[in-house]
C-alpha cells in the first residue's frame, strides 16, 4: 500500500503541474482581462494597472513568477507603496496563492480559507443526508423490486435527477419559508440555514445514489455467492448486509470520489438562491471575472480535492472487491 | 480434423437428429441474449410503455414543425403572461403568409425567426395545408413576451434531445472505449490513462468552455465552411466533459471483470484482444453504462441549462428545456407566482427522463439473463 | 487475509474522519456565527471589490465607503449639492480656478489622528500615483498637472523604470497648513465640488497604510484593508467581513457628526441574485434592496416600499460605423425610427423606464437635450408606428437597400447575457424582422468577451449603457469624441470634437452648456447610436426609513438614514395616494433617531 | 464408468518413448510485486514458478501435485501462454510456445486447450451454451456458422448434457453441469493437450467422481492427453498415469503413479501421501500422518537452499549443510530411471 500511495503522490504532483500550467495558459488566451468593464480605461491607466499585476509580461514570465518562490521582478522584492508599486507574492509553491484581482481585500487563501469551511459542511451535511437516504431507498427498491416501494422510490429518484435543483429549490423556499415559514430565506450562520440548502444539494446525489445502489444491489443479488449464501441458511439481513451490499456498493464508491470533491466544493446554483458565502461562487464567478488568481486557487484546490477522494476511492475499491489489486490501480 | 460431419459422427450426434433437436431447442428458448434480451423487454411493460413513450415524444420533437402551434421564438406581447386557459387558438401568427400563395423560406425564416431546413420547410407548408391558420391557444399558458409555453416545450426538446444525444454518444464511444481499453490493459497504460483523467477532471470546464465559443466565434465563416457552428460545437464540448465519468466507471467494472476466468478462457479458445473487449468485456458491463447513460442525460441537459444561463450555450430563436426550466425559476416568487413557467417544462422533463430511467432499468435487466423468469 | 482485518479498521477511520468533519463544521459554525441583528441591514447586490477609495470604481464600493470615510465634502441627500463633510467651509476663486477648502477642526481618524490637510493631498497624489492603479484617476485631472503626473511621471505602464520627469509638486494640490487646502484647476469645471464629494476621492490615513507596510512587507496592501487594522474617518467603523456574506459596521462614535447617526450597528449584505435580495426583504431578512427582479415588478409597483424613478442613466444601442450597411447615416435613422421604444418601456421592463430619444438624460440644470428623430406624432401607436415604417423604408431605399436595392445584409444584435436583454433584444428583432423584413439574429456572449468584442469593433448592433458620474451632459457626451476609448463605434465628427472640446475651456457657464446642446445634436442628427430608455432606480426601501430620498443619481447616504416611529410613519402614509398598497414597515415601531433628533423631538 | 483404474492403466510404458508432446525446461515465472519505490526502495518478485521441468508424452495424463500457492496454477497458465513466461522453455510438439506472438498462437490454440478450476467465473454469464460453444469454433473458423450450433449441440452431448439446452444460460446450470460445459469447451477445438487446472476442486464430492469420469472417458475417446492440476493426490491417483510434486515454484519429485505411490522418496511428498484417508478401514487406523510444521513460506523471499528444509521433518532429524545452501537438483533416483526427484539427504551423503 506505502508504494502505491508513493507513486500516486508521484502522479498528484505531475498532475497538478500539468493541470495548473494548462488552466493557467488557457485562462489567460480567454478574451477579456480582470480590469475590463462597461468603462473602457484610458490607455495610460490601463498600462499603469497591467504593470502593477505584471500582466504587460510575456505568458510565460507571468506563469514562472506565478508558480515559483523566486521573484522575477527586477524593480526589486516586494514592491512598496506608491513609489514602487507592483503587486507581489511568493508563489503557489510556497502555499501563496496572491492576491485575488476582484475581492482585491484578500488573499485568494484568506477566501478560500473564508468559504472552503462553509462549502464543506454544507457538502458534508448533504452528503450524510443523500447517502443514508440513496442507500436505504436503493436497497429497499432494490429487494422490494417491481413493487409500489420500489416504482415510487424510482419516480422520486428521477425526480431528483431530472429537476433542477434551482426548481426544487424555489418551490421548497416557497413552501418552508413563505407558506410555512420554517426556515430563513437565505444567508449562512445556524443550523436553520443549512436545512434548506443541504436538503436541495443532497437530493440531486441521493437520486444518483439511489439509483446506482439499487442497480448495484440487483447485480449481485443475483449472482451465486449471494445465493449460496441464502442456500447456506444465513438470515436474509446478514446475507444483504454482508454479502449483497458490499458488491453493490461498487459502483457508488466510484461515484462517490467526484461527487464528493462535487459536494464539498460547493454549488453555484444553490449558493445563489440561498446567498451562501461558500466557494461554489468561487468556481464559476472567478472565471467570468477574469479572477487569475482565484480562479487558480480554486482549480488546484479542487485538483488535490478529487485527487485524494479518487485515491481514497480506489483504496475502497480493493477492500470492497479483493480482486482488484492496489498494482492495477 | 476431418469434415463436419465426421465431428459429429465422433461427438456422437447423429445429423438428422442434430437438426430435431436444434428445433426442439428453438422452441424452448431464445436465441441469443439480444434477441432474448428484446423479447425480454417486450414482456415489461413499464419498460416497453416508457419505450413508446419516448418514441412518441422524439416523433413528435422530430415532426414540430407541423403540429398547429405558435411559433415558439416570436413575442406577442399583448398576450404576456397569461395562465393556462382552454381556449381553441386562431389567432394572427403566420398572418404574414398570405395563404392564397405558397408559404416561403422568406416568411417561414419571419414567423419562425429562423432560416429553416428544407425539411422542416416542407413540414411548415404541409401544415399550412392541413390546418390553415388555427392553431392551439395558450394551453400551458404564455411567458414573459407573450409567446406559448406548450410551443416552446415541444420545440425545446429538439434541442435537449440533440444535447442529450450528443453527449449520451460521446460518453459511449469515448467513455466506454476509453474505460475498457484502459481497465484492460492495466499496468502502465492503465495508470497513464487513469491519470490523463484526473488531470482532465480538474481542468476549469468553464474557462475550456469560454475558450472554445469565443474561438468559434472569431473563426465564424470558417467554421461554417467545414460544416460547424456553434450549435455543434456546444454539443461536442458538453459531451466531452461527460465522457469522463464513464470511462472511470467502465473501467472499474473492466478491473473486476478482466481477472475472471471467462476471460482467461476466451483468452485459450484464442480470442483476440478486440473479441474479448466487445464479446466478453462490454455486454458484462452494459448494465452498468446503460444505467449511468440514464444518469448522465438528465445532468447533461442541466448543464446546457446552466451553461445558456452563463451566456454560453445556445441562442435565441432556439429553445431548450434547461432554458426554459431556468426562465421559470426566476417566475417563482412570494408575490405571485407563475406557476406555468415551472410545472409545464419541469413536467415535460421529468417525465421523458422517468421515461428513461424507467427503459434503461427494463433494457438492464432485459440483458441480464439472470432476470430471466423473474419478470 | 490481510484485508478481512483491516477493513474494520478502515470502517473505523472513516467513522472517526466524519466525526471529524461534524466537528470542524461545529466549530466554523460557531466561529461565524451569533452576531446580533443589526439596528439597520441593506443589501449592496454584490461583493465590494475593495475598501480603498482610491481603486474603487462600482457603485456597491461607493455605498460602503461612504460609510466609514469621509471626503472633504458630501452630499445633500436630497438634491445631491454639496454640503461640508471634513471641510466645514470653502471658497472659489472669481474665475473658477482655485478652491479652498478648510478643514474641519476637530476631524480625527480612528487611530486618533487629526484629519489634515496634509492627508488629503497625499491620498490625492496616491490616487493619481500610476503605481497605484486607479481606474478612477482621471477624475481628478481637471487639477493642474494632473494627468501629467498620472500618465507621464514614468513612461506609461513601467512606474518604476528611469526618472521621474513630474514631481509630485507639479500637482496643484497643496496643504497650506494642517487645515488649508488649496487646489488649482486647468479650467472652470462646475461640477467640481460635487466630485469632491466622489467616493474615490476619499482619504485614507497615510499613518495606517505605512505602518502596515512596515509590519508586513509582502502583503500591506492587503493587511491595512483588514478590518483589525483600517483607520477610517467616517460615521461607521469596519468590524467585520466575510467575502459573499456579509460587512457589519458600528458607529464610530469620535466622528465628527456622530450626534446625528441613528444606527448604533449595519450590516451590508452581498446578495447577487435579485430574486433572493426581494425574498430576503419580504421575510424582513433586510430593509433596503437596490434592484429587483422582472418578475414581481407588477406586484410591486402598487407597493408603498416601490417607488422607481429616473435617474442618470440611459440604455442604448451602438452601431459599428465603420462597416456597411451601417456605415450609411440613412441606414441609423431609419432603424432609430423603428426602434419600439415605448413598447419596451410598457411591455417589456415595465417599471417607469423613460423612451429615450437622446443621449443625455433630463437633468435639474439648464440643459435640453436635442433630440433624434421621433417619427409620426399623431394618431394611435399603431398608426404612428405605420407610419415611421413608411419612413424608415424610404430612408432604406435612398440607401440603396429593399425593393429594387441591394438585399439589407444580414446583422447581429449583440447583448451580454442577461434575461433583459434577451427580452429586449428579441423585442427589437421582432419589430424589424416583421416591419423591415430584416435579417436580424442575435449574438449573446459573456460579459468579458462582450467587453472585448465592444471595444474591438466585432460588433454590428450592440447594446450599451451608461451612468453619469456627475450631474452635467459632459459625463455623456465627451464618450463620443473620435478615438476616445468609450467610444466604440468608430464614429466621428470633426465639429462635434470641437464643440465638446471647446465646452471644457469655455469660461461662460451658459455658453458652454449651449455647446454641449450643439454637439448632442449633430449626435442625434448622425445616430452612432440607438438610445432607447432612460433607467429607472429600482430600489425597495422599508417604509418606516426615514432619510432616503429618490435622486437622479440614485445615490444614498447612510448618514441621514432613521427609523421612523409610527407617529411619523402614520403621518408619512397619510400623504400617499389612496391606492398605494401599505406593507410590513420593517424596523421597531418606536423608531431610531440620532441623539441630536432624540433631544430635538423631546424638546420640540 | 463406474471402475476407473482401468483408464489410467491402460496406458504401456511404451507410449512414453518416442518425442515428448510437452517438453518444459526450467520455466520460471516471476511477478512484480513492488517495482522500485519513489525513494530507492526494493524491488521484489514473487518467484511463482521457479525453475519447473518436465516432459509429458502423447496419452499420458501428468499429474502436477502441491499445496496451494505452490506455483501449479501459474504454471499451467504460463505453459497454455495466458502469462509471458519469465524463463526457461515451453515445446510443443517440438514448437518452442514461450516465444510466440498472439497470432501466433492462434493454431497452437487448437491443439492445447485448457479447463478452468471455478465453473462459475468460467463462463460468461451474459452468453447461452451455443455462443459459449460456438466462440472457439467461430474463432477457429471452423465449420460453417449455421451449423455450429449443431456442433455445439453434439459437443453438449459428448459431455453428458442435454442438446436442448442449447440456449440456456450458465446460471441455470448446477456447478457440475457448469463444468461439463466448461469441458465441452476445450473440447470443441479437438485438442490434443488439455490443461486441467484442478477442474473439480470447486464441486463436491460426489460430483468429482463424475467429472473425472467424464474426463477419463473422453482421454480414451479422444485421444487426449492432460496435464492435470491438483492441490490433492487422491484426485489424480485414478487418473494420471505419472505425476509431479510440486513445492515453491519447483518440481520435487516426479515419477510414474504407482512408482509414485509405493516409493514416495522426497519427504514432502511422504507428508503429502500421508495425509490420504485409506479406504481400508484397518489400515486407515494405523496410519501414520506426517504433520508439516509451520506455514508455507512466502515465494517472495524463499528459504536459501532447499526451500521445503526449514519444514522438512528429515532436516530436522538430521540437519545437513546442503540443505541450507544448495538447492537440489531433480535427478533420477537412478541412471536412467523415470522417477526423479530433488533432495540432498535422501540421495545421501554427499
Amino acid at each position: 500500500m506505502i508504494p502505491f500511495l508513493l507513486r500516486r503522490l508521484l502522479w498528484f504532483g505531475i498532475t497538478l503541474f500539468v493541470v495548473a500550467s494548462v488552466s493557467f495558459f488557457l485562462m489567460h488566451k480567454v478574451k477579456g482581462g480582470p480590469f475590463d468593464n462597461e468603462r473602457a480605461l484610458d490607455p495610460a491607466i490601463e498600462a499603469n494597472i497591467k504593470a502593477r499585476y505584471h500582466l504587460d509580461w510575456p505568458l510565460y514570465k507571468q506563469f514562472a513568477q506565478y508558480m515559483g518562490p523566486f521573484n522575477l521582478d527586477e524593480r526589486g522584492l516586494f514592491g512598496s507603496g506608491p513609489e514602487k508599486g507592483t503587486v507581489q507574492f511568493t508563489g503557489v509553491l510556497t502555499g501563496d496563492f496572491g492576491p485575488s484581482f476582484r475581492y482585491r481585500d484578500f488573499t485568494v487563501n484568506d477566501i478560500i480559507a473564508q468559504s472552503l469551511p462553509i462549502s464543506a459542511l454544507l457538502g458534508v451535511v448533504a452528503m450524510m443526508w443523500a447517502l443514508a437516504l440513496g442507500i436505504s431507498a436503493g436497497i429497499a427498491s432494490a429487494l422490494r423490486r417491481g413493487s409500489g416501494l420500489d416504482l415510487t422510490m424510482r419516480l422520486a429518484a428521477t425526480a431528483g435527477i431530472a429537476l433542477p435543483n434551482f426548481v426544487i429549490a424555489g418551490f421548497l423556499v416557497i413552501l418552508f419559508v413563505f407558506l410555512i415559514p420554517l426556515f430563513p430565506v437565505a444567508g449562512w450562520g445556524s443550523i436553520q440555514h443549512m436545512m434548506l440548502p443541504g436538503f436541495c444539494l443532497g437530493l440531486g446525489f441521493a437520486a444518483y445514489i439511489a439509483r446506482l445502489t439499487r442497480t448495484g444491489m440487483l447485480e449481485t443479488l443475483s449472482q451465486d455467492h449471494i445465493r449460496t449464501a441464502h442456500a447456506k441458511g444465513l438470515a436474509p439481513g446478514t446475507v444483504i448486509m454482508r454479502h449483497a451490499l458490499k458488491g453493490g456498493l461498487l459502483p457508488v464508491v466510484s461515484y462517490l470520489g467526484p461527487a464528493t470533491a462535487g459536494v464539498l466544493t460547493g454549488s453555484l446554483v444553490i449558493e445563489r438562491i440561498f446567498n451562501i458565502p461558500g466557494m461554489g461562487s468561487h468556481f464559476v464567478n472567478s472565471a467570468t471575472n477574469r479572477d487569475y488568481t482565484l480562479a487558480m486557487g480554486v482549480t488546484i484546490l479542487y485538483t488535490v480535492l478529487v485527487y485524494s477522494l479518487n485515491t481514497i476511492v480506489d483504496l475502497a475499491y480493493t477492500l470492497l472487491d479483493p480482486r482488484i489489486s492496489l498494482e492495477e490501480q | 480434423m476431418g469434415t463436419e460431419q465426421n465431428t459429429l459422427e465422433r461427438l456422437g450426434l447423429k445429423e438428422e437428429d442434430a437438426v430435431r433437436l436444434l428445433a426442439e431447442a428453438k422452441a424452448y428458448k431464445g436465441e441469443s441474449l439480444w434477441s432474448d434480451a428484446w423479447r425480454r423487454l417486450r414482456a415489461n411493460k413499464v419498460a416497453y410503455g416508457s419505450l413508446v413513450f419516448l418514441i412518441i415524444f422524439g416523433l413528435t420533437s422530430f415532426f414540430a414543425p407541423i403540429l398547429p402551434l405558435p411559433s415558439p421564438s416570436a413575442p406577442n406581447l399583448p398576450n404576456q403572461l397569461q395562465p393556462p386557459h382552454l381556449e381553441w387558438g386562431n389567432s394572427d401568427y403566420l398572418a404574414e403568409v398570405p395563404l392564397d400563395q405558397p408559404v416561403d423560406a422568406a416568411a417561414i425564416a419571419v414567423a419562425y425567426w429562423e432560416k429553416m431546413g428544407t425539411f422542416d420547410q416542407f413540414l411548415i407548408r404541409t401544415r399550412v395545408k392541413l390546418f390553415g391558420r388555427w392553431q392551439t391557444g395558450a394551453w400551458m399558458g404564455t411567458d414573459a413576451l407573450g409567446r406559448d409555453v406548450m410551443s416552446r416545450i415541444v420545440w425545446g426538446s429538439r434541442t435537449s434531445i440533440l444535447v442529450a444525444l450528443a453527449a449520451a454518444a460521446c460518453s459511449l464511444l469515448i467513455g466506454v472505449v476509453y474505460g475498457a481499453f484502459s481497465g484492460l490493459m492495466g499496468g502502465r497504460i492503465d495508470n497513464f490513462m487513469m491519470r490523463l483523467v484526473d488531470i482532465m477532471y480538474s481542468i476549469p470546464f468553464i474557462f475550456v468552455v469560454i475558450f472554445l465559443i469565443t474561438l468559434i466565434g472569431d473563426y465564424k465563416q470558417e467554421l461554417e465552411k467545414v460544416g460547424l457552428n456553434r450549435e455543434t460545437v456546444f454539443f461536442l464540448v458538453i459531451g466531452a466533459v461527460y465522457w469522463l465519468t464513464m470511462a472511470r466507471v467502465v473501467r472499474g467494472q473492466v478491473l473486476s471483470l478482466k481477472n475472471k476466468e471467462f476471460v482467461e478462457a476466451a483468452r485459450v479458445v484464442g480470442a483476440s484482444t478486440p473479441r474479448i473487449l466487445f464479446a466478453h468485456i462490454v455486454p458484462n458491463v452494459l448494465s452498468i453504462v446503460i444505467i449511468y447513460l440514464t444518469l448522465t442525460i438528465p445532468a447533461v441537459m442541466l448543464f446546457e441549462a446552466f451553461l445558456s444561463f452563463l451566456g454560453l450555450g445556445i441562442e435565441p430563436p432556439k429553445v431548450s428545456w434547461g432554458t426554459l426550466a431556468s426562465d421559470g425559476t426566476e417566475a417563482i416568487n412570494p408575490l405571485r407566482i407563475f406557476w406555468w413557467l415551472v410545472v409545464f417544462p419541469s413536467i415535460a422533463m421529468a417525465s421523458a427522463l422517468l421515461a428513461l430511467n424507467l427503459l434503461g432499468d427494463g433494457l438492464r435487466d432485459a440483458l441480464d439473463p439472470k432476470m430471466r423468469g423473474k419478470d | 487475509m490481510q484485508r478481512s482485518a483491516f477493513a474494520p479498521k478502515l470502517r473505523a477511520a472513516v467513522a472517526v474522519g466524519l466525526l471529524a468533519l461534524v466537528l470542524l463544521g461545529a466549530v466554523a459554525l460557531s466561529r461565524g456565527a451569533r452576531l446580533e441583528p443589526a439596528d439597520f441591514t441593506f443589501n449592496n447586490g454584490s461583493e465590494v471589490q475593495t475598501l480603498d477609495p482610491a481603486t474603487v470604481t462600482g457603485v456597491p464600493e461607493g455605498r460602503v465607503i461612504r460609510c466609514i470615510f469621509e471626503g472633504l465634502v458630501i452630499k445633500d441627500p436630497k438634491d445631491l449639492s454639496p454640503v461640508p463633510g471634513m471641510a466645514d467651509r470653502w471658497e472659489v476663486s472669481a474665475d473658477g480656478l482655485t478652491y479652498t477648502f478648510h478643514i474641519r477642526e476637530g476631524a480625527r481618524w480612528t487611530n486618533g489622528d487629526p484629519v489634515t490637510a496634509g492627508d488629503f493631498q497625499w491620498s490625492m497624489l496616491r490616487m493619481l500615483h500610476p503605481a497605484t492603479g486607479s481606474e478612477y484617476a482621471y477624475q481628478l485631472w481637471y487639477i493642474q498637472g494632473a494627468r501629467a503626473f498620472t500618465t507621464e511621471v514614468y513612461p506609461a505602464g513601467d512606474p518604476l523604470a528611469g526618472q521621474p520627469r513630474h514631481p509630485e509638486e507639479s500637482v496643484a494640490i497643496r496643504a497650506l497648513d494642517d487645515h488649508l487646502l488649496e487646489i488649482q484647476l486647468n479650467s472652470p469645471t462646475p461640477y467640481f465640488l460635487e466630485l469632491m464629494g466622489f467616493y474615490p476621492v476619499f482619504p485614507v490615513n497615510r499613518r495606517n497604510l505605512e505602518e502596515a507596510r512596515q509590519k508586513w512587507p509582502d502583503s500591506w496592501e492587503i493587511e491595512w484593508l483588514k478590518p483589525e487594522n483600517i483607520v477610517t474617518n467616517g460615521p461607521w467603523k469596519l468590524l467585520s467581513r466575510r467575502v459573499n456574506d456579509r460587512i457589519r459596521l458600528v458607529k464610530n462614535h469620535d466622528y465628527w457628526d456622530a450626534d446625528h447617526i441613528a444606527f448604533e450597528t449595519m450590516d451590508v449584505l452581498a446578495i447577487e441574485q435579485a430574486s433572493t435580495g426581494v425574498n430576503v426583504y419580504l421575510t424582513g431578512g433586510c430593509d433596503y434592496v437596490d434592484k429587483v427582479n422582472d418578475n414581481v415588478v407588477a406586484q410591486l409597483l402598487p407597493r408603498e416600499d416601490f417607488n422607481p424613478e429616473p435617474y442618470l442613466g440611459i440604455y442604448f444601442y451602438r452601431f459599428n460605423t465603420t462597416k456597411p450597411p451601417f456605415d450609411d447615416k440613412r441606414v441609423r435613422q431609419a432603424l432609430s425610427l423603428t426602434m419600439p421604444r415605448e413598447l419596451i418601456c410598457e411591455q417589456v421592463t415595465k417599471m417607469g423606464q423613460v423612451p429615450a430619444y437622446s443621449l443625455v438624460p433630463p437633468m435639474a440644470i439648464d440643459y435640453h437635450s436635442p433630440e433624434a428623430d421621433r417619427g409620426s406624432q399623431t394618431g394611435t401607436p399603431e398608426e404612428r408606428m405605420a407610419a415611421n415604417i413608411a419612413k424608415a423604408q424610404k430612408l432604406l431605399a435612398e440607401a440603396g437597400y429593399g425593393p429594387g436595392g441591394k438585399e439589407f445584409p444580414p446583422f447581429d444584435i449583440h447583448y451580454n447575457t442577461l434575461e433583459a436583454h434577451k427580452k429586449i433584444a428579441e423585442t427589437i428583432m421582432d419589430t424589424w424582422k416583421r416591419n423591415l423584413n430584416l435579417n436580424v439574429k442575435l449574438r449573446n456572449e459573456e460579459w468579458k468577451v462582450y467587453l472585448d468584442t465592444q471595444s474591438n469593433l466585432r460588433y454590428d448592433l450592440s447594446r450599451s449603457a451608461w451612468i453619469g458620474d456627475y450631474m452635467d451632459p459632459n459625463t455623456f457626451v465627451d464618450l463620443f469624441l473620435d478615438g476616445g476609448e468609450n467610444n466604440k463605434t468608430g464614429w466621428g465628427n470633426a465639429e462635434f470634437d470641437r464643440l465638446v472640446k471647446g465646452a471644457v475651456t469655455e469660461l461662460d457657464p451658459v455658453e458652454r452648456l449651449r455647446m454641449l446642446e450643439r454637439a448632442e445634436a449633430i449626435l442625434m442628427d448622425e445616430l452612432p447610436i440607438i438610445p432607447i430608455y432612460f433607467y429607472v432606480n429600482q430600489n425597495i426601501v422599508a417604509p418606516r426609513l426615514g432619510g432616503f430620498f429618490n435622486n437622479p443619481e440614485d445615490e444614498h447616504f447612510p448618514k441621514f438614514w432613521y427609523w421612523m416611529d409610527d407617529a411619523e410613519l402614520a403621518a408619512k402614509r397619510a400623504n400617499l395616494p389612496k391606492d398605494v398598497e401599505i406593507v410590513d414597515p420593517h424596523g421597531p415601531p418606536e423608531g431610531l433617531y440620532s441623539p441630536a433628533a432624540q433631544r430635538e423631538r423631546q424638546n420640540p | 464408468m463406474t471402475d476407473t483404474t482401468p483408464l489410467a492403466s491402460s496406458h504401456s510404458r511404451g507410449e512414453s518413448s518416442g518425442p515428448p508432446l510437452l517438453e518444459v525446461t526450467d520455466l520460471k515465472k516471476h511477478f512484480q510485486v513492488q517495482s522500485k519505490g519513489l525513494f530507492g526502495g526494493q524491488e521484489k518478485w514473487l518467484h511463482a514458478v521457479d525453475g519447473v521441468h518436465f516432459e509429458l508424452h502423447k496419452g499420458e495424463a501428468l499429474g502436477l501435485v502441491g499445496e496451494s500457492g505452490c506455483g501449479k496454477s501459474t504454471a499451467a497458465r504460463t505453459i497454455v501462454g495466458l502469462y509471458p513466461a519469465t524463463s526457461g522453455s515451453v515445446r510443443f510438439d517440438g514448437r518452442e510456445l514461450t516465444t510466440l506472438s498472439p497470432s501466433q498462437w492462434r493454431p497452437m490454440r487448437r491443439r492445447i486447450q485448457m479447463i478452468f478450476q471455478d465453473p462459475y467465473a468460467s463462463l460468461d454469464p451474459r452468453q447461452t451454451v451455443a455462443s459459449i460453444l460456438g466462440e472457439p469454433l467461430k474463432i477457429h473458423g471452423i465449420g460453417r456458422p449455421a451449423r455450429r450450433k449443431i456442433h455445439a449441440m453434439a459437443l453438449l452431448e459428448a459431455v453428458g448434457l442435454n442438446p436442448r439446452h442449447i440456449h440456456r444460460y450458465p446460471h441455470e446450470f448446477s456447478g457440475g453441469q457448469r463444468q461439463r460445459i466448461g469441458i465441452a469447451r476445450a473440447l470443441a477445438l479437438e485438442p490434443e493437450l488439455i490443461v486441467c487446472d484442478e477442474p473439480v476442486s470447486a464441486l463436491d464430492v460426489s460430483i468429482q467422481a463424475q467429472v473425472l469420469n467424464l474426463l477419463g472417458e473422453l482421454k480414451e475417446r479422444f485421444g487426449l492427453s492432460y496435464l492435470f492440476i491438483a492441490h490433492d493426490l487422491a484426485v489424480v491417483r485414478h487418473l494420471c498415469t505419472r505425476i509431479a510434486v510440486m513445492y515453491l515454484g519447483r518440481i520435487v519429485e516426479i515419477a510414474d503413479r504407482d512408482e509414485l505411490f509405493a516409493n514416495p522418496t522426497h519427504p514432502y511428498t511422504r507428508a503429502l501421501l500421508s495425509a490420504i484417508p485409506e479406504p481400508d478401514p484397518e489400515r486407515e487406523r494405523t496410519r501414520q500422518r506426517i504433520v508439516l510444521q509451520g506455514d508455507v513460506p512466502s515465494p517472495i523471499d524463499p528459504p536459501s537452499g532447499c526451500p521445503f528444509h526449514p519444514r522438512c521433518p528429515k532436516y530436522a532429524a538430521t540437519p545437513d549443510a546442503r540443505c541450507t545452501s544448495l538447492i537440489p537438483p531433480l535427478e533420477p533416483a537412478s541412471p536412467g530411471s523415470r522417477h526423479e526427484f530433488a533432495c540432498h539427504l535422501e540421495r545421501g551423503p554427499a
